[in-house]
């Protein structure tokens, strides 16, 4: 089970890539992220039933952060809404220098 | 481990299960509506904590139900609320063909190259000999003790920092969501 | 490595020779003076911060007076009081310091001269003087050290004499210019450097005193600053004597890489070891002689000289006629034994002394301006004296050295003394003509009469009429060529494939053909300028005179010297009838006698009686035809002042500008070397290959490739996703297709 | 003298006090700048005073390193040598020879020189701009005196930036491109050589903490080391961007245009002797087997002799006369790279003499330009003419000065170039005759620049301005030490020869026998 554990985890994970790659909703792009954690969540939990239990502790860790990301990401997402009337990432350069 | 007694039980709903997450991120991953895309990752990490119980971690299955599930997700769903992007629109539209296949192509053949990769022989290095089992770590603690040993004894230090992470992630989200108006300098 | 004695033990060490140092001191001594007393009054030091402009210092002490000599009838500086101008604060002072130093100099320099004939024949071995180590470093050891021996103090004896009477000549001549102190400054400094010329015991210090007259020649040629053209000429004249400076640096290279000696002892004593037509020795004679034709103005280098009559006239007797230009002559003169070495090098001296004696002289028959005439004879007779020396006739060279000193200085400083009769004439009556062109001239033997007879006499003695000086000079010159033409070094040896007896016919034949147009551009010379009628004017005819006695009182002495110069070598073959024989020859013989003797392979001159009687006959004969032709063709009546004078045609054209030789070189040399640097090196190679596409093309690549790279940057998640996954794909790759 | 200095144990605090009190003052400068109450010309007064006053002190201080050093024997002198970064293994070790001696002295005697030149020009920030001039101070001293080499590149390094500061704060129009363009170019070069002297201390170190010693290293590459050919490259770019041979000197005549007085004095004087010195004190004596090889030796004779002629002709056209003396430059730095590439005892202190009276007389031209353009505010050659009638002070000492750059005998200028020819001549005679070429266009391109500044006809109406403007006081006391600098090198060089006479010989001894016993070196070897 575990081999169809981690193939499980890779295509789920390529969908998550997939979802980033072709969406323009913020929000969307977003959960796509979110997505590929799990993707890699399931991976750690695959292989804990090889390795220990250290891979579910990462999961613990994998999922704070994720919270955390969810918390300022959504921040950050209603604020350029609110400057910008829209979350089409096609329209926010912000990162150019 | 459940599964050496009830092979087939465990065997059909880990399959079925992993179908349903396959296919349910697939339909996520093509909905327009924000809303729809929501429910339909919900439902994805659902599956996801079926199949955490499934591979013997039931801790992590429950905490998925309650935090990603019940937490992030909700919180992603009151923001599309919020900002009223529940219907498709133009401009959340995904992108053209080209984009659509190319990204197709790229995914299927990263797909491809993990799979090759998976069962390339790595170094010695990578491949720990299973000597620790979660069996034997296990022992008699139960379901939380063989994760509450490591996180409380070797990763003391990640934890506490996660801690501040959360506390850093809180200050941020309510400094960056503040709607700053006008009158509203404090 | 030197052979000399130590100076304590030479018998000239205890008498008063041991002052010889004091020889250049005393001149720089006054130079130093002079210079303080020129920028102090000069000096107006200027406020205590630049930046304040408002603070204007005094004005200063001088005004920008007339000028007591003018180019070609550039205008005086008008606006100022120009009819009584005032002198210089300092004048009375710099008058006795200037040529005060020089005096003090001359009488040491006979005293110094009396001890060495009181010495006798221990003067066979030079007294040397060492008083500091100057470069000393690894095997190289030059010192500041003095040699005196019979050569040097013949020298000396010229400069100091000569150059005392120039002095006081200056005296009237300068007596109104606002640069006065500056003047006999530089004047000063020029002996300082010319003693050292001589003095210098190693040929780097000679070269302290080459490269310092130069210099001097430089800031007096272009004394006048203010007027371009001879700020020009000065420059000219040092880059000229630059590329000169060029061949004597390297022949001292070449000595010191094959001698590892520089003093004149090391590289005799290591000269007598080589065989006559070494290589080496051919080297460096040829190096050391294209550093005499630029200090000496031969072909093709003498352009500068004529310039440099930009510069006051008793300037251009001192230094371009007396002494400075006779420095390369000099140097031939010094390195005898190295020069005896290389018969091929000999003949090459003697080649361009003469074809350059003939070239300048034909210069010399079409201008118009004295000074100019002068000028160019004065390179014709620099050009005898290299004959002289290259055919090893070391006397008779440095004899023509000495008689030419007398009759040129004379010559020039009769001009100058006409010039300035003329100068003021033209100020008088604020004309502005050229004061120095002969058709503005003629007939001024009534006005001026001590100053014609005398330069009639040095005209008789430049063409070699007997008895005047350069008669015996230029005659000896002549039949030491002849001489040569048989049983000598130079007769065996070949110059450029042409046996060397047939090329010395050739050098004798020029030296005659230059000989007859001495003569007649002299003639020419003399009668435009003091005879026929007086064509400068109605109203300045009237304030024509004679200068002032401080300037004719020398001429008169260097006319006795111009007639009675030739005593001081008569030649043997007048067997002591009129007067002792040979006395310079035999002064000499110490020096130069070595270098003769291998010359005529050890022989004396040996030529008969007929012979010489026959060689004399021609000179005289050839010397009395350049008069008569010159007196019977030319009408001095016909001519027409400056203004009206029609332009030349053909021929006469092409002399009276020089052949175009400046126009050539400038041509072929300057504006090439300019263009090059300016148009390749500069804008090509600096600012286009190097600046341009090296440092600013590397520039502009990491520029571009950072522009490609920022059209990455578009500042869109998406597009870093992609470049993201992209990577991992790579990266993921290069696993699975390791 | 000697016994005084002795007395007070001189040679044990002179060089670490040299290099602290420029900065100490460094610091009193930006105290002063913060808790200044004055503004304006006073302000102003108070900073170059007090810069001064470190200058002079310290020109006092070094002056005794004259009579202290003693330059006969071969082992270092007022060597000083304390631990600082252990971890790294390098330590502060300083200490002087012959060479560093007179350089050393030519720093702290030009230094306040140049901060008199630039007295009344500077007249914004000038608390930074002194104090920057201090810290270059350290630098320059530092590279003079540091023996082991991670300190040696600290100060090579530290004192780049106060100098593209000083330009390109204080600099002219282009200032900006001159100094990111000097900065660049010698920061190219010395990176690599960083490369290089890390290596080298790793090796010299044996696996164990590194090893930056100059003397240690020196003894390791004594017998050659593995990949010393890049080394030597390494080393050498360093040195030929700073010197500049020709083809990196580009960086040269922009940063001199720019940069303001005391910067162009320190930069020609100074800082290009940073790269001769490199050569002298680094590149040859580590690998003496690759500079003597024929290759590298041609290729570096070659370039000497490109740079000799190519920098005077380009000179010869140079229509902004700071422009005219920074390839002048050129020229005369390319006579310093013959001599040390002759390698004979008089052709080493030719180059050494010519370092020096290089120095001294484009270091006087410098300030003499600042000083004209001070009043003019052009360099621009042909917006002058005829100045000589109303500063004659100035033209006096131009040509003085200019007469010393052409190499009359007699002046400093002169005994450089003889040396150098003579010594190179005998081993390379064919460079030593075309660079011997250069005396006629040295005299061509100066003299023509000085007859268009000071002589033809005073016709301008802003030159005829000039009148009354002489030099004052001050510039005639600045310029006085340079002049006699120039008389005195030129006519009783001996001193300083003398001084410098034990490391060149030993360096041509070394060199040779490398020479020789790599006879049957090939190029694949090195």
């Amino acid at each position: 089970m575990l081999a169809e554990s981690l193939a499980l985890s890779a295509a789920l994970f390529t969908v998550g890539v997939v979802g980033v790659l072709t969406r323009r909703n913020a929000i969307i792009i977003f959960m796509c992220v979110e997505l590929m954690l799990n993707a890699v969540n399931l991976s750690f939990v695959a292989l804990s039933t090889l390795y220990g239990a250290s891979g579910q502790v990462f999961v613990i860790f994998v999922m704070t952060v994720a919270a955390a990301e969810a918390a300022v990401g959504l921040a950050i997402i209603i604020a350029i809404f609110r400057h910008r009337q829209s979350v089409n990432l096609e329209d926010v350069n912000l990162l150019k220098g | 481990m459940g599964n050496e007694f009830f092979p087939l039980f465990y065997g059909f709903h880990f399959y079925l299960f992993g179908l349903i997450a396959l296919v349910s991120s697939i339909l996520f991953v093509t909905r327009k509506s924000p809303v729809a895309a929501a429910l339909w990752l919900i439902n994805v990490m659902f599956c996801l904590a079926v199949l955490y119980i499934l591979l013997d971690a039931q801790f992590i299955g429950a905490i998925q139900v309650l935090l990603y599930a019940g937490a992030i997700m909700v919180v992603f769903l009151f923001v599309v609320m919020l900002l009223n992007l529940g219907h498709p629109s133009e401009l959340s539209d995904i992108r053209g063909k080209g984009g659509r296949l190319a990204a197709g192509f790229v995914g299927l053949a990263l797909l491809a190259e993990i799979m090759v990769l998976a069962r390339a022989e790595f170094p010695a290095k990578l491949t720990l000999p299973a000597a620790v089992t979660t069996e034997a770590a296990q022992g008699t603690a139960g379901i939380i003790g063989p994760i509450a040993a490591p996180l409380f004894r070797e990763y003391l230090l990640a934890f506490e920092l996660t801690s501040i992470l959360l506390l850093t992630a809180i200050v941020g989200a309510v400094v960056i969501g503040k709607k700053r108006e006008a009158g509203d300098a404090g | 490595m030197q052979t000399e004695l130590p100076a304590t033990g030479h018998p000239l060490a205890d008498t008063v020779a041991r002052f010889v140092w004091l020889l250049p001191a005393l001149p720089l001594l006054g130079f130093v003076l002079n210079g303080i007393l020129s920028v102090r009054a000069a000096a107006t030091i200027g406020p205590a911060d630049p930046s304040a402009h408002d603070a204007h210092g005094a004005h200063g002490a001088h005004a920008d007076g007339a000028h007591g000599d003018h180019g070609h009838g550039h205008g005086h500086d008008d606006g100022h009081d120009a009819h009584h101008p005032a002198r210089h604060p300092s004048a009375a002072l710099v008058s006795i310091i200037g040529p005060g130093v020089l005096f003090l100099t001359f009488a040491l320099a006979l005293l110094i001269f009396g001890a060495m004939r009181g010495a006798g024949d221990a003067m066979h071995v030079p007294f040397v003087q060492t008083l500091f180590a100057w470069m000393p470093t690894g095997n190289l050891s030059v010192d500041v050290a003095f040699q005196l021996d019979q050569l040097s103090m013949v020298m000396v004896l010229i400069i100091t004499g000569v150059g005392f009477l120039i002095h006081l000549f200056s005296v009237g001549y300068m007596q109104d210019d606002p640069g006065y102190p500056r003047y006999f400054a530089y004047l000063n400094l020029f002996v300082f450097f010319m003693l050292l010329l001589v003095l210098g015991a190693s040929y780097p210090l000679m070269f302290v005193g080459w490269e310092g007259v130069g210099l001097c020649s430089y800031l007096l040629i272009g004394f006048w600053f203010s007027d371009k053209a001879n700020a020009d000429a000065g420059k000219k004249a040092f880059v000229v004597n630059r590329i000169g400076d060029f061949g004597f640096l390297v022949a001292m290279f070449l000595m010191f890489a094959n001698f590892e000696a520089l003093s004149f002892a090391g590289v005799g004593a290591a000269a007598a070891e080589l065989s006559v037509g070494s290589v080496v020795a051919t080297a460096i004679c040829l190096f050391l002689f294209l550093g005499a034709v630029g200090k000496s103005a031969q072909i093709p280098l003498f352009v500068w000289l004529p310039d440099a009559m930009a510069g006051p006239t008793p300037v251009s007797a001192l230094i371009h006629a007396a002494t400075m230009v006779t420095a390369g002559v000099y140097l031939v003169a010094r390195s005898a034994t190295l020069f005896a070495m290389a018969p091929a090098a000999q003949l090459t001296v003697a080649v361009i002394g003469a074809l350059t004696a003939v070239f300048a002289a034909t210069i010399g028959l079409k201008q118009w301006d004295i000074k100019k005439v002068l000028a160019y004879s004065t390179v014709s007779q620099l050009g005898y004296m290299f004959v002289g020396v290259g055919v090893g006739a070391y006397t008779a060279g440095v004899f023509h050295l000495m008689t030419h000193a007398f009759f040129k200085a004379l010559l020039f400083l009769g001009s100058g003394s006409v010039i300035y009769a003329m100068h003021q004439a033209y100020h008088a009556t604020h004309k502005h003509e050229d004061a120095q062109d002969m058709r503005n001239m003629g007939g001024l033997k009534a006005f001026m009469p001590i100053t014609a007879g005398l330069m009639w006499i040095a005209t008789l003695a430049i063409a070699g009429i007997p008895p005047f000086a350069g008669f015996f000079s230029k005659d000896e010159i002549l039949t030491s060529v002849f001489a040569r033409t048989h049983g000598s070094t130079l007769a065996d040896a070949s110059w450029l494939g042409i046996p060397g007896g047939v090329v010395l016919y050739g050098v004798y034949a020029l030296g005659l053909a230059a000989a007859l147009m001495t003569a007649i551009y002299m003639t020419r010379m003399m009668l435009y300028t003091f005879h026929g009628p007086n064509r400068t004017g109605e109203k300045e005819r009237g304030h024509l005179k004679e200068a002032p006695w401080i300037m004719t009182g020398p001429l008169l002495v260097l006319g006795v010297l111009s007639l009675a110069g030739g005593w001081f070598n008569l030649p043997a073959i007048t067997g002591g009838a009129i007067g002792p024989s040979e006395v310079l020859h035999h002064w000499l013989e110490p020096v130069v006698g070595t270098g003769t003797l291998i010359v005529t392979h050890g022989e004396a001159t040996h030529l008969s009686h007929a012979t010489e009687y026959a060689l004399i006959g021609t000179a005289i004969l050839i010397a009395v035809a350049g008069i008569a032709l010159a007196a019977f063709r030319l009408k001095p009546a016909e001519l027409k002042p400056a203004k009206d004078a029609p332009a030349e045609q053909g021929i006469e054209k092409t002399l009276l500008n020089k052949w175009y030789v400046d126009e050539a070189y400038d041509k072929a040399v300057v504006r090439p070397t300019v263009g090059l640097s300016r148009l390749v090196l500069w804008k090509g190679v600096d600012t286009g290959l190097i600046d341009g596409l090296l440092v600013n093309g590397s520039a502009l690549l990491m520029r571009a490739f950072g522009w490609l790279g920022s059209q990455w940057q578009t500042g869109r998640v998406g597009t870093y996703a992609w470049a993201l996954v992209f990577g991992a794909f790579l990266v993921l790759s290069a696993f699975t297709l390791r | 003298m000697t016994q005084f200095l002795d007395g007070i144990g001189y040679n044990g605090w002179i060089l670490p006090t040299l290099l602290a009190l420029p900065l100490l003052g460094a610091l009193l400068l930006f105290a002063q700048g913060v808790t200044q109450k004055h503004t304006g010309e006073a302000a102003m007064r108070a900073a170059r005073t007090l810069a001064l006053w470190i200058f002079l002190a310290e020109a006092v201080l070094s002056l005794g390193l004259w009579w202290s050093v003693d330059v006969s024997s071969l082992d270092w002198q007022a060597y000083v040598d304390a631990a600082w970064i252990p971890q790294w293994g390098a330590r502060f070790t300083v200490g002087v020879d012959g060479v560093a001696l007179m350089l050393v002295l030519l720093t702290t005697i030009l230094m306040p020189l140049a901060v008199l030149g630039s007295w009344t020009s500077i007249r914004e920030k000038v608390h930074s701009y002194y104090a920057l001039l201090l810290i270059l101070t350290t630098g320059m001293l530092g590279v003079f005196m540091a023996l082991d080499l991670v300190l040696f590149y600290v100060m090579w390094e530290v004192m780049l930036v106060p100098m593209y500061l000083i330009i390109g704060i204080w600099g002219g129009q282009r200032r900006l491109y001159a100094s990111l363009k000097f900065f660049l170019y010698t920061m190219v070069g010395s990176l690599l050589m960083l490369v290089a002297i890390l290596w080298l201390g790793i090796a010299a170190g044996q696996g164990g903490t590194p090893v930056f010693s100059y003397d240690a290293i020196l003894a390791m590459t004594r017998g050659g080391v593995p990949g010393q050919f890049w080394l030597f490259l390494a080393f050498a770019l360093a040195f030929a961007v700073k010197v500049p041979m020709w083809p990196f000197h580009t960086w040269l005549p922009d940063a001199h245009v720019e940069a303001p007085t005391a910067g162009s004095v320190i930069l020609a004087a100074i800082m290009l002797k940073m790269g001769t010195f490199g050569f002298i004190r680094f590149a040859v004596p580590l690998f003496p087997a690759v500079a003597m090889h024929p290759t590298v030796r041609t290729v570096m004779l070659v370039l000497a002799v490109i740079g000799i002629v190519y920098g005077a002709l380009v000179a010869l056209v140079q229509p902004d006369f700071k422009k005219l003396v920074a390839y002048s430059s050129v020229s005369h730095l390319g006579f310093v790279m013959l001599g040390i590439f002759a390698m004979t005892v008089e052709s080493v202190q030719g180059a050494l003499m010519v370092t020096i009276s290089h120095g001294i007389s484009t270091g006087a031209l410098f300030l003499l330009i600042g000083m004209i353009y001070e009043r003019r505010h052009t360099r621009m050659i042909e917006d002058f003419g005829g100045i000589a009638k109303v500063m004659p002070v100035f033209a006096l000492i131009l040509t003085v000065v200019a007469f010393s750059s052409i190499g009359v005998p007699g002046t400093n200028g002169f005994v450089g170039e003889f040396l150098v020819l003579v010594g190179s001549f005998p081993t390379q005679p064919y460079y030593a005759l075309i660079a011997a070429t250069s005396v006629i266009f040295a005299a061509a391109y100066l003299l023509w620049a000085v007859q268009r500044i000071i002589y033809n006809p005073l016709v301008k109406p802003e030159n005829q301005a000039l009148k009354g403007m002489d030099l004052n006081w001050r510039e005639i006391g600045l310029l006085t030490p340079l002049v006699i600098g120039i008389l005195w090198l030129g006519v009783y060089p001996k001193p300083v020869l003398h001084k410098t006479e034990a490391v060149a010989e030993r360096m041509v001894r070394q060199a040779e026998q490398a020479r020789l016993s790599s006879r049957s070196l090939t190029v694949g070897e090195r």
